[in-house]
């Protein structure tokens, strides 16, 4: 199959359909996998598909502006250029996807290991990518059953406990938060050309490391990604503290499931969660 | 800065429980206060003087006022320090009156809140911006969409004062559901009569276009500057060459049941609704005419000595600029087809009111005669139900249609002038003839023309014997009453036209859940909308009678001469502004804006060396909601006086 | 197709050849009609206009009854006991607070998920009426029927939740399947006095009288009824009302599941047919619908 | 030392709670004096991080309060103000603050008493609720 990517990324350059092609690369540990820019059909060779390719590319888009770009494309990645498309950040025919239906990726912390599905990937159905140009499967030897889990599991473990108990469990996470961003700089839906965190007039929230502080960053965060976010998890990837990022944006993922249907990224004519509303969105929660 | 602080006692009624000294005193160390004051009346002359004086012997270049409620004085504060020279936008106030000295007993808190209340005021104050009003343009034209009574006394009232007026109407003809009437209540006069001479008067004016067969496509813009699409349907006939001869229909082989007529008489395919019809110029039903099914016939053509008929014309869509839009578009007719117990609408010699006004006038399609559908024989006991699917919540309307009881008694009245021998009777709920001469109108058709009221509602309808049997109930005499009736006349319910919700989008007004267009305010507002610069009028907005309607088309009418009359607009600045360098173009603004005020624009981002898309307030549509600036994730758009930083700044202060 | 089947006190009684043709129609069809063991009162008029709880706990007892016979489906026919059991589920599916008072008398958690259906029900909608016309050996040709449902068969229909209210024609279009003429009438929904059969049985006359003399007027030969209480009223009550209003009807009350036995080629006998006031037998014969044997 | 009051925080529509608030004056009801309200055209002009700025700056409770849906001056704000609260405070409760912190309410311009009411009974909650201690900025 990694042919096939090639053959596409080959005709697409010697074309002149696009000016790049995005995709993975080995990485110089031999093992993992790193985005590939690719602009001459020398290099295509370069370009790999295994169960390393775990970076969300589409993260690297709006790097190229005013280029044309093919880009190889997980489901879930694909589901944030729809996000993306949505909000007006791409324009669809500046992009050429080459949809890869995957079988889900390797944890990257057991790198060198077996081949195992990644948390994110465990009840991820469609894996068919919701937009996509040429669409490239998986072959049928590494689709591996995928587990029936859900992907609500440690969410739903987390409310059930007490008020006290949740606070104390996000205050030691979050007190490991350095305020580096690299949540958000890794996020391929935090585009803003200057985020709140960093502006002073006014100064929406602490910007020390602090409890509120550190509080204030990770629910604004997940706010400003409500209903947006795709879970590709590359935010819990990149924290360089560890702090469970996807517990918080899978949470939102369910309550807004729940109240209002909505689900992110699978329709790019869809209006965003907070520019729209239903008259009978529930509202037991007002006095 | 130079901030001054004035705490008024209003009477006894803040100083009462607060301790205003104290709280003068406590202001007036306040960060950025040079000046603090308290005074008994701050709003009388004295006070207001007092504030003014101040301002220039200090310098004060801000204002608090430590008094009541903004709602009452805000405006009278403005006013007070623009005349001493300060922006009128650079003054706050602080409610210590409805929200503290009333609300509370103990006056040490009652002080302490209210020493509190004035320092989110300064701090608030501290943030404000000198803000200007601005002005927009006026395009000195009216669209008025729909041409029944409503739309034409709108025009009237519009070309009388000598501006341009435009109606657009989707049938063939103006004149609308009025042009069906028979009579009119209370007074009795015909509805033709009243009417024509004011469709004439629209047709020969020289400020009115009419643009009949034809429908609105697409609105933009905003008040004085409305863009609308029109779609001039294809009449088929060139309504400049045409004289209304009426040949072409009088030869027309086709013959299909007349709208007009509910069905009750036939039209030609090429036809004119009704013989007072304006313009008085045919249209070819394309569906039906021999023509353009087989290609055949063409009699029309060839027997048009003006050469008016063409069939291969288009529909046409213009596009033209108006200053501001009154929505006349009237209402249906309730589905009676629901109700069970009246056999779902299937039984023949069973009508509704807008039937029988066909069918007793005496240009309708029996001649004036009442008869029975079903087999043409004259009625003699008729049947008139109240009440078909108004006030029903459970099949129909929560609301009262209320001009039923009127036209029901109405034709009870008529019935009984055509055929001396008839009965009516009439089942209702409540008679609700509130108008005036309305009572005394139903009294008379109770007394003076024999029709019996029965109170109570309709169980059953069934065909026995070739007359309708009618079974119910009279709640005053607690009988079961059956009546053996040729004609049953059902006043169903006033319903919002199908449409009603697409057009009310493509204006951004609101509509309830009736469909039914919504005003700004139900009683201080009606006519108007919250979307400056469109109105409403007649029963589009809900049921209304004739002088009702034609009330409302006049007050809508003088709300758009209003504007007309202006040079500019002035416009309130408190609105949204983008601050487009830290806009990311996703538009999640222009999505959540409830008011379409929000558009695309393009810049040239230096940084990014190329163009790209962000977003921007159109000034004139813009209300201040600012539920924009709650959806902006980079807090890219602000809203003036209620500013991200002055809101941050209070929230500070706590 | 097998169902928990609730006969109900009138099918017992008064209404047995109701009971005999069900049970008839219903093997001749393949239908398996299992009688809930121990049934009780199904909360019926006694019940339901003294202590409305009782009217609920009574048929949630039955209910729970066929639970235990690992049937999810209960079948009546008696209008009356359709209605109750319907009407009980719908109070323990949407009432958490008659659930909570009824579960404890009953003993058990329920929420109302046996289903409830009327044999009518199950005939047209579940066997289909397509199925039924190729069974139809003996077809009823030239009779002519009016269909009477009665008040609780269609009410309330949100409730019920089986045929129109107003119009209903569940049986009508089960007679043309068998080749009778329903007629067009206004009736089918009247009332028949039936909760006055025994108090005050001059209104039952009156209410009774006028729907048989609809039926006679727009030409029924016989009235169809789906109700135990309705025949009776219809049946019953011929001879006060010829006393009492000077007319003579003489018209039969059938079941419609006598007519279905008989146009499947069931003998009269046993689909009780002989055990009717007006005796229905000389119609039957005169429009040459009975079966020879 | 004086006994803790709560301090709370609301954000009133200007159209609807605000004027309610003003009713409940003009009708001499009383209610605790612990609220400092915050005026705003609409409750749709609430930014999530307004709440936040609160609850850091030591607020003890914020209330949101609009129109009722369908009285909305700007006919649609409340909506959007439902759906982005309804995010808020489940989120809020998961990250472990206490959800009598946070509240909404749509109080009309009639509902002078309901707004007494409103204010007495959440007073009530947050003094059980204690003073919010976990999620403050400290004094540096």
């Amino acid at each position: 199959m990694i042919d096939q990517i090639k053959t596409k990324a080959k005709e697409l350059l010697k074309t002149k359909k696009v000016d790049i092609v995005i995709g993975y690369k080995k990485a110089s540990d031999r093992i993992g996998a790193i985005p590939a820019f690719i602009d001459k059909e020398g290099d295509i060779d370069k370009l790999i598909w295994d169960g390393y390719c775990v970076y969300n590319l589409s993260n690297y888009l709006k790097d190229f502006p005013g280029k044309k770009i093919g880009i190889v494309t997980k489901g879930c990645d694909a589901k944030s250029m729809t996000v993306l498309l949505q909000e007006n950040q791409l324009k669809r025919e500046d992009i050429f996807i080459i949809g890869i239906e995957c079988s889900g990726i390797v944890d990257e912390k057991r790198k060198g290991g077996d081949i195992a599905y990644d948390e994110r990937c465990k009840g991820c159905k469609p894996a068919t990518p919701p937009i996509y140009d040429v669409l490239i499967k998986e072959e049928e030897k590494k689709q591996a059953p995928r587990l029936e889990q859900d992907p609500y599991e440690s969410v739903r473990k987390l409310e059930t406990k007490s008020i006290e108990e949740k606070f104390k469990f996000w205050q030691d996470e979050f007190s490991r938060c350095i305020r580096c961003y690299a949540c958000r700089q890794i996020c391929p839906l935090c585009y803003c050309p200057r985020c709140v965190a960093e502006q002073t007039q006014p100064a929406w929230f602490s910007k020390a490391v602090s409890v509120e502080g550190n509080f204030s960053w990770n629910v604004n965060r997940a706010m400003h990604l409500a209903g947006r976010c795709i879970d590709c998890g590359e935010c819990e990837r990149a924290c360089p503290a560890g702090i469970p990022l996807r517990d918080i944006n899978k949470k939102i993922e369910k309550d807004v499931k729940e109240l209002f249907s909505y689900e992110a990224g699978v329709d790019t004519e869809q209006k965003p969660l907070f520019s729209s509303f239903d008259k009978n969105d529930p509202e037991d929660f007002i006095k | 800065m130079k901030i001054g602080v004035f705490v008024c006692h209003c009477g006894t009624n803040i100083a009462g429980t607060v301790d205003v000294e104290r709280v003068s005193q406590a202001a007036s160390k306040f960060p950025k206060v040079k000046h603090s004051a308290s005074y008994k009346y701050m709003c009388s002359n004295p006070g207001q003087n007092l504030v003014k004086d101040a301002i220039k012997k200090h310098k004060l270049d801000r204002i608090v006022i430590a008094s009541c409620s903004p709602s009452l004085h805000e405006k009278t504060f403005r006013k007070c320090v623009e005349a001493a020279g300060i922006n009128p936008y650079l003054i706050e106030m602080a409610n210590i009156r409805e929200h503290c000295s009333w609300v509370h007993k103990d006056r040490e808190k009652a002080t302490q809140k209210a020493i509190e209340l004035t320092r989110l005021a300064v701090s608030k104050v501290s943030r404000n911006k000198p803000l200007e009003k601005t002005y927009t343009t006026i395009e000195k034209k009216v669209l008025i969409i729909g041409g029944g009574i409503s739309g034409i006394q709108a025009a009237i009232d519009i070309a009388f004062a000598n501006y341009p007026a435009v109606i657009v109407e989707r049938e063939p003809s103006i004149g609308g559901r009025m042009a069906r009437f028979d009579k009119t209540f209370p007074t009795l006069d015909c509805a033709a009569c009243i009417l024509t001479p004011k469709m004439v008067t629209v047709s020969q004016s020289e400020h009115v276009t009419m643009h009949t067969y034809s429908e609105i496509e697409e609105v933009s813009g905003f008040v004085g500057n409305f863009t609308v699409k029109i779609r001039k349907k294809a009449r088929s006939v060139d309504i400049n060459k045409c004289t209304g001869c009426g040949a072409c229909y009088n030869k027309c082989p086709v013959k299909v049941p007349s709208e007009f007529d509910m069905g009750l008489g036939k039209r030609k395919a090429i036809y004119t609704p009704f013989p007072q019809a304006v313009p008085n110029v045919p249209v070819i039903d394309r569906e039906n005419c021999l023509y353009f099914k087989t290609k055949k016939c063409g009699i029309c053509k060839k027997i048009c000595t003006v050469g008016a008929i063409d069939y291969d014309m288009k529909d046409e869509v213009i596009e033209e600029k108006f200053g501001a839009i009154i929505v006349a578009t009237g209402f249906n007719q309730f589905d009676h087809s629901v109700y069970g117990e009246y056999g779902y609408g299937k039984h023949k010699d069973m009508i509704t009111g807008l039937h029988f006004e066909r069918m007793v006038n005496s240009s309708g399609p029996t001649g004036g005669k009442i008869i029975r559908p079903s087999d043409g024989k004259e009625v003699r006991d008729v049947v008139f139900i109240q009440c078909v699917g108004s006030r029903d919540e459970q099949k129909g309307l929560p609301y009262c249609s209320r001009l039923c009881c009127m036209y029901t008694a109405k034709h009870a009245l008529l019935l009984r002038e055509h055929n001396k021998d008839s009965q009516a009777y009439v089942f209702y709920i409540d008679i609700r003839a509130a108008g005036k001469n309305y009572e005394e109108f139903v009294k008379k058709v109770q007394d003076e023309y024999g029709a019996i009221y029965l109170r109570g509602r309709v169980s059953r309808i069934f065909e026995k014997g070739g007359k309708l049997i009618v079974r119910g109930a009279d709640t005053l005499s607690g009988a079961q009453i059956e009546i053996k009736a040729d004609l049953v006349v059902l006043a169903t319910g006033l319903v919002a036209q199908k449409d009603a919700p697409s057009l009310a989008q493509m204006l951004h007004i609101p509509y309830d859940k009736n469909n039914l267009f919504t005003e700004a305010h139900p009683k201080l507002a009606p006519v108007e909308t919250i979307t400056s610069g469109i109105f409403l009028t007649g029963a589009c907005q809900s049921p209304k009678d004739i002088p009702d309607t034609v009330a409302t088309a006049s007050a809508a009418s003088v709300k758009a001469l209003g504007l007309m009359v202006q040079d500019k607009l002035a416009r309130e600045p408190l609105i949204a502004s983008v601050n487009q360098d830290l806009c990311s173009g996703c538009l999640a603004c222009l999505k959540a804006c409830p008011f379409s005020a929000i558009e695309e624009d393009e810049i040239e981002d230096r940084k990014l060396r190329r163009k790209r898309t962000v977003a921007k307030v159109r000034e004139a549509v813009c209300t201040g909601c600012g539920n924009c600036t709650a959806v902006c994730r980079m807090a890219a758009i602000d809203l003036e006086g209620f500013t991200n930083t002055q809101i941050m700044e209070e929230v500070e202060t706590l | 197709m097998k169902y928990a089947y609730f006969p109900g006190c009138s099918l017992h009684s008064t209404a047995k050849e109701y009971d005999l043709s069900t049970k008839e129609v219903a093997r001749a069809l393949g239908i398996e009609l299992i009688e809930i063991p121990d049934w009780i009162c199904c909360g019926a008029t006694p019940a339901h206009i003294t202590m409305h709880l009782l009217s609920l706990a009574l048929p949630v007892k039955n209910l729970l009854k066929a639970k235990e016979m690992d049937s999810f489906e209960v079948v009546t026919c008696c209008a009356a006991c359709f209605s109750r059991l319907k009407i009980a589920n719908h109070f323990m599916q949407n009432d958490n607070k008659h659930r909570k008072n009824v579960e404890e008398i009953v003993g058990e958690p329920y929420k109302g998920e046996v289903k409830v259906r009327h044999f009518l029900d199950v005939l047209i909608n579940v066997f289909g009426l397509k199925n039924l016309t190729e069974r139809v050996t003996n077809k009823l040709s030239g009779l002519k029927v009016a269909c009477y449902y009665g008040c609780l068969l269609t009410r309330p229909p949100e409730i019920t939740q089986l045929d129109d209210l107003e119009e209903p024609h569940l049986m009508d279009d089960l007679m043309k399947v068998l080749d009778a003429e329903p007629v067009k009438w206004p009736y089918k929904t009247e009332c028949c006095g039936a909760s006055f059969s025994l108090t005050k049985t001059d209104i039952v006359l009156k209410l009774s009288g006028d729907i048989l003399q609809m039926a006679h007027d727009e030409g029924a030969q016989a009235i169809v009824v789906a109700c135990p209480l309705c025949q009776s009223n219809l049946d019953l009550r011929q001879a006060a009302i010829k006393k009492k209003y000077k007319k003579d009807f003489n018209i039969p009350i059938l079941y419609f599941t006598q007519l279905v036995g008989l146009s499947l080629g069931i003998e009269p006998k046993k689909l009780g047919l002989d055990k009717h006031i007006v005796n229905p037998l000389p119609l039957l014969k005169e429009r040459k619908v009975l079966v020879d044997k | 030392m004086s006994e803790w009051e709560p301090k709370i925080v609301g954000f009133l529509c200007n159209w609807c709670s605000y004027a309610g608030a003003d009713l409940a004056g003009t009708s001499r009801l009383e209610y605790p004096p612990n609220i400092r309200i915050i005026r705003l055209p609409c409750s749709g002009r609430v930014n999530p991080l307004f709440i936040l700025k609160c609850l850091s700056n030591g607020a003890d409770g914020v209330l949101i309060s609009g129109c009722h849906i369908g009285d909305c001056h700007y006919s649609e704000g409340n909506f959007y103000a439902r759906r982005r609260f309804a995010v808020l405070k489940k989120l809020l409760e998961y990250l472990g603050i206490d959800p009598r912190r946070f509240q909404m309410s749509w109080v009309s311009a009639s509902e002078g008493d309901k707004w007494a009411r409103l204010v007495t009974e959440l007073v009530e909650e947050i003094k059980q609720a204690g003073p919010n201690k976990d999620f403050v900025r400290k004094n540096d």
